[in-house]
């Protein structure tokens, strides 16, 4: 479904991303671990468009998108949810989920709002409320509601747990496990390697800009080298 | 200290050289380019102190036209009705008295201390909002002016002796280039292009960013000021009107079309557009050419300007010189 | 007594269309972080536009106000587009500084193109064929309000609701808030961001071509450089109000009419050094303005 | 050499640093890590008075310095590089170690308009230290290029060298090895002990890169939503369960 192939980007000076090729099947979850500064946001932010590559390819569904604006990326049906949330803190829950929808014409945009709910019910009770005053756990159930509402077929996910309690990163893990399995394709990227893993079907181990290991999700959960990436031992 | 007496020394030099020209030379051109010459030469002055306070240290103002109208008033009043004792208006010569020079420092000084009075504000804002705050401190000096009625008020204030001559523009000229060539190659004067690299590293290099954030204002009134008197004793006429904003932008984009940051960027820069939007006056007469006698309306001239602003915003931002200076480049051509 | 009224009248009237201009630099600033100083020039064409328009319709068609102001709007809309696609598309990554002088440029570049293609004396605006004057209520102990004052206030409160409406009910007008919050964030939501742009270009242009008509019709007159002054204003209003903030704008406009009209009253020689104090005090006292939100660099 | 205490820095409600307790011994080399977010950088702000605490007290040398402003900081003999290298960017590399040496240039602003002997002088010897400077960072053959030009390793290696120029006795490293490559980082990590041994600075770091943390600092102090939860020698800090789980997250079934 998304393929990336040799993928270098610079930031000015900086050589971000070292050739990271990396492949994500349709109906998968595949998880990108690595410690901060490892790349994995620079990665995510090429492939929605936000970042030009220097050199590589990024193939989605067939159609290379190294070159296409980030607009037309959502149209293809692939949404991103960036690192931080970044939700419009000055506008309310209901019209951040609306914005979701920006680029669809067809009537079930109301009844998908609906549908977000039943998936985040607290969001229901919030929404009329401006995204700014949401907890930091309601904040991230709105960013992945309202990327959600682009009905994308792959979904980026980068970094859901940062800065929330550990009982609210069971609750998005499970959310996400659920969004997959109603037919969303899922690439996450993490820090907090244990839940990932468990969810994921695939991993990947990125390193400085450059990939270190992938496998099985199972496999790479007992793989020593993984703590060896994140604790330098 | 050879080197050091040797230097000033070539600097007396120079400006007895600029004398004698003015004497035996100057008055052989013809009023037009007289005029000219002198008026790039204020215009270089002006550009010189506004490069020091946007161009070096990156205090960007729309407010120097307010400065040179508070040199201009302030300088005419010294030369006018301040009592000197009478000898000192006819030594050592009544066409080169010794008051135009000393007006001339006083008139800079009040400048600067209105730049002192505008800068330790502004030290609070940044970018576009100090930009706008110096607009709006230039805007209230004119329109106090308007309502000065000692000096004129809007009809302003005539009757200024014209003192102003080759001598004392181009040896203004000279000094200032040599003094602001000294400071920016000093640490004072890098302490203040710091500020305009990255003011957090600066204040984190030990810079007190504050204290020469202000200085870089005072410097830069001080030469307006020193300009603003230069102009009011070469027109014989100040008005409030001539310091409006559109003098202030005038002078940045003499800065900017120079090189932010550049000084002989600057004095070339305010030679080209003194001169250009002047000669295109000729062209008024050339009216078999339609198109040519377009040229010489006189909102032709500030279309040129404001295309110039545009087109160098677009494909050279950084002005004609950068923040080099034109030998700087050279050398780096030839090597 | 009636002077407090005339007065706060007087401040009412000229504070709403101050408000409407003022609602074009704040939302440019919204999206792309840009002083326009080329707003109260867009003004100055609108009020050219209506010059003409106006002159020629005005005994053909009914309603030849509204007509006037319709298409003086229209044209300024796409006038205001293609200023920020030729001149400031290209500077929109650059430093804020050089976007500023871009602006200037654009700026003196319509006023004296005006002044050279149409001449820079000013003409008389055919206001009493669009909208003959009359007083409307004349009751002892209250100001006189004529229906012209009515109008001009009528237009621009109905201009600015029609403009809430827009950006709190409309998809774009809610794409342009997001834009202005987060582009990066917008962007993966698939909002074209150069549209959102164009879109409050035309929207700012045209409310500003309806406050060149609406001052034309009250002062009777248009020339080249009538926007300088208006725009200033209204651009002080803006920052007021909190640059960025649409009903900071509104309340900025409305302060700065009020303090105008009670300047000329009291001190009218001073009146621009009144205003321009204003400024200055706002901006070191509270540069966020009244209803802005600060904001803090990131080390 | 610098005690803190208490330290809280607060952003609106949010509260970025919470309580950090940290004494920092002469000529000890320490490093601060934690997950993106920890408020590492904010620690480092307060540490060098870029941003003032909201709580807390900081003294080096026996002196509080809280509420002094950042180039008092360095004056003092505090000095720092930023996560994002932060040089001057049009100046020449020369210019770059000159502007550290300012504040103690040793001459006033209106000298500096005629350029006597006296400025000649004290502008040669700041010219000596500036070159000196270079040449222990091995930067000497670039002096007159412009510092963008210079590659990432090697604009690294000029803030470093900037920042010693101020003759610091604290110097406060921000990612120093963020963007390098493995041979880039081992060449850091040996230059890092080069000058706190050459110098006799004290040095506090904030990394990244674990195994550059790990094989350099004495002591390291671990932050997690701003709050201190661990700090000892790298083993110590390896081993601490608190550690794996801040940065691993937690494993539920064991």
């Amino acid at each position: 479904m998304l393929i990336v192939k040799d993928l270098h980007v610079y930031y000015g000076a900086i050589h971000a991303l070292k050739g990271i090729s990396i492949e994500v099947q349709q109906g998968e979850i595949v998880t990108l671990i690595g410690a901060n500064g490892a790349g994995k946001t620079t990665l995510m932010r090429t492939i929605s468009g936000l970042l030009r590559p220097r050199e590589g390819s990024i193939e989605y569904q067939g159609r290379s998108i190294g070159a296409a604006p980030a607009h037309e990326i959502v149209a293809s049906g692939l949404c991103q949810v960036p690192e931080g949330r970044r939700v419009f803190a000055n506008m309310s829950v209901v019209e951040n989920l609306e914005m979701g929808a920006f680029l669809r014409k067809d009537p079930d945009v109301g009844k998908d709002i609906e549908k977000c709910y039943d998936t985040f019910p607290r969001l229901r009770e919030r929404r009329r409320q401006t995204a700014g005053t949401l907890s930091g756990g309601e904040q991230q159930m709105l960013a992945m509601g309202r990327a959600l509402m682009s009905q994308p077929k792959l979904l980026l996910l980068d970094e859901p747990s940062m800065g929330l309690a550990p009982l609210l990163v069971a609750e998005i893990f499970e959310i996400i496990k659920t969004i997959n399995k109603a037919g969303t394709t899922v690439l996450l990227v993490e820090q907090n390697a244990h839940q990932a893993l468990k969810i994921a079907h695939r991993g990947y181990v990125i390193e400085t800009g450059h990939l270190v290991l992938s496998g099985p999700a199972s496999e790479l959960a007992d793989n020593e080298e993984v703590k060896k990436a994140y604790l330098g031992i | 200290m050879g080197d050091y007496l040797k230097k000033w020394a070539m600097l007396v030099g120079a400006c007895l050289l600029l004398f004698v020209f003015d004497r035996y030379a100057f008055w052989a051109l013809n009023g037009f380019w007289q005029n000219l010459i002198l008026l790039a030469g204020i215009n270089m002055v002006a550009a010189l102190g506004l490069n020091l306070t946007n161009g070096y240290c990156g205090q960007f103002s729309l407010g120097h036209a307010g400065f040179m109208a508070i040199g201009g008033y302030a300088t005419a009043f010294f030369t006018m009705m301040f009592a000197w004792p009478d000898w000192m208006l006819t030594f050592p010569h009544p066409e080169f008295p010794i008051v135009f020079p000393i007006s001339l420092i006083l008139g800079g000084v009040l400048a600067a201390a209105a730049g002192l009075l505008v800068g330790i504000p502004s030290l609070r804002l940044k970018g576009d909002y100090l930009a706008i705050a110096t607009l709006g401190f230039g805007e209230i000096v004119r329109v106090f002016l308007v309502n000065f009625e000692y000096m004129g008020a809007a009809r302003g204030q005539t009757n200024i002796p014209q003192y102003s001559n080759f001598f004392w523009v181009y040896s203004i000229v000279l000094i200032s280039t040599v003094v602001i060539l000294n400071l920016i190659r000093s640490s004072p004067g890098r302490a203040i292009i710091s500020v305009r690299e990255d003011e957090l590293a600066a204040e984190v290099m030990g810079v007190w960013t504050v204290y020469y954030k202000v200085a870089a204002f005072l410097l830069g009134a001080f030469f307006a000021g020193v300009a603003g008197g230069l102009l009011g004793h070469l027109l014989t006429i100040l008005t409030p009107e001539k310091f409006n904003f559109v003098l202030s932008i005038e002078i940045v984009v003499i800065v900017v079309v120079g090189g932010m940051g550049s000084t002989s960027g600057v004095l070339l820069a305010a030679v080209l557009l003194t001169a250009l939007p002047e000669l295109l006056r000729f062209t008024s007469g050339a009216a078999s050419i339609p198109g040519l006698s377009l040229l010489g309306e006189p909102s032709m001239r500030m279309i040129l300007y404001s295309l110039t602003m545009i087109f160098l915003m677009i494909f050279r931002p950084k002005g004609l010189c950068g923040n080099k200076e034109m030998w700087e480049l050279w050398g780096r051509k030839g090597s | 007594m009636e002077t407090v009224l005339q007065v706060l009248l007087n401040g009412l009237v000229l504070g709403s269309v101050y408000a409407l201009i003022a609602l074009g630099y704040t939302m440019v600033y919204g999206v792309l972080k840009l002083i326009n100083f080329a707003h109260g020039d867009v003004l100055m064409l609108g009020a050219f536009a209506g010059f003409y328009i106006g002159s020629s319709v005005a005994d053909s068609v009914p309603m030849p106000l509204l007509v006037t102001l319709v298409l003086s709007m229209v044209i300024c809309a796409v006038i205001g587009v293609t200023i920020e696609r030729l001149a400031y598309k290209p500077v929109r990554a650059a430093p804020s500084l050089t976007a500023l002088i871009t602006a200037m440029g654009v700026s003196l570049f319509l006023e004296y193109t005006t002044a050279l293609v149409l001449g820079p004396t000013p003409r008389g605006f055919p206001s009493e064929k669009l909208l003959p004057t009359s007083t409307v209520m004349a009751i002892p102990g209250l100001p006189n309000i004529s229906n012209r004052q009515l109008v001009v206030m009528g237009t621009a409160l109905a201009l600015m609701g029609l403009l809430y409406y827009i950006v709190v009910h409309t998809k774009m007008g809610k794409a342009m808030r997001a834009v202005s919050f987060d582009k990066d964030a917008a962007r993966l939501m698939g909002i074209n961001v150069d549209q959102v742009i164009s879109f409050t270009f035309a929207i700012g242009s045209a409310l500003a071509a309806a406050g060149g008509v609406l001052f034309a019709l009250t002062y009777g007159r248009v020339d080249p450089y009538m926007g300088i002054y208006p725009g200033l204003k209204a651009f002080i209003a803006a920052v007021l109000g909190g640059i960025g903030s649409i009903p900071g704008a509104m309340l900025g406009g409305l302060l700065m009419g009020f303090t105008e009209s009670t300047a000329s009253y009291f001190v009218s020689t001073y009146r621009d050094a009144v205003l321009f104090s204003v400024l200055v005090i706002i901006l070191l006292v509270r540069p966020a303005g009244i209803l802005g939100r600060g904001l803090v660099e990131k080390v | 050499m610098m005690q803190v205490k208490h330290l809280t820095r607060r952003f609106g409600g949010l509260v970025a640093v919470n309580g950090v307790d940290l004494e920092v011994e002469e000529g000890s080399l320490v490093g601060l890590i934690g997950p993106n977010g920890a408020g590492k950088t904010t620690c480092f702000n307060m540490l060098s008075g870029v941003i003032a605490p909201s709580e807390g007290a900081i003294t080096f040398q026996g002196k509080r310095v809280d509420g002094k402003k950042a180039y008092q900081f360095t004056q003092l003999g505090i000095a720092r590089t930023f996560q994002n290298i932060r040089l001057f960017k049009s100046l020449s590399v020369l210019d770059n170690v000159k502007i550290a040496c300012h504040f103690n240039c040793g001459y006033s602003m209106f000298r500096s308009f005629f350029h006597g002997p006296v400025f000649q002088r004290k502008e040669d010897e700041i010219t000596e230290h500036a070159m000196e400077m270079l040449k222990i960072f091995k930067l000497d053959h670039d002096a007159h290029e412009i510092s963008t030009n210079l590659a990432y390793g090697e604009q690294r290696r000029l803030e470093i060298a900037r920042a010693m120029a101020t003759r610091p006795k604290m110097l406060l490293l921000d990612e120093p090895a963020a963007g390098m490559n493995p041979t880039e980082s081992a060449e850091l990590m040996d230059l890092i002990r080069f000058v706190r041994e050459k110098f006799a600075t004290t040095v506090v770091l904030i990394e990244h890169d674990m195994k550059f943390v790990m094989g350099l600092c004495q002591q390291i102090l671990v932050l997690d939503y701003g709050t201190p939860i661990a700090y000892g020698n790298p083993a110590e800090i390896q081993a601490n369960p608190k550690v794996i789980e801040a940065y691993l997250g937690k494993d539920e079934e064991g």
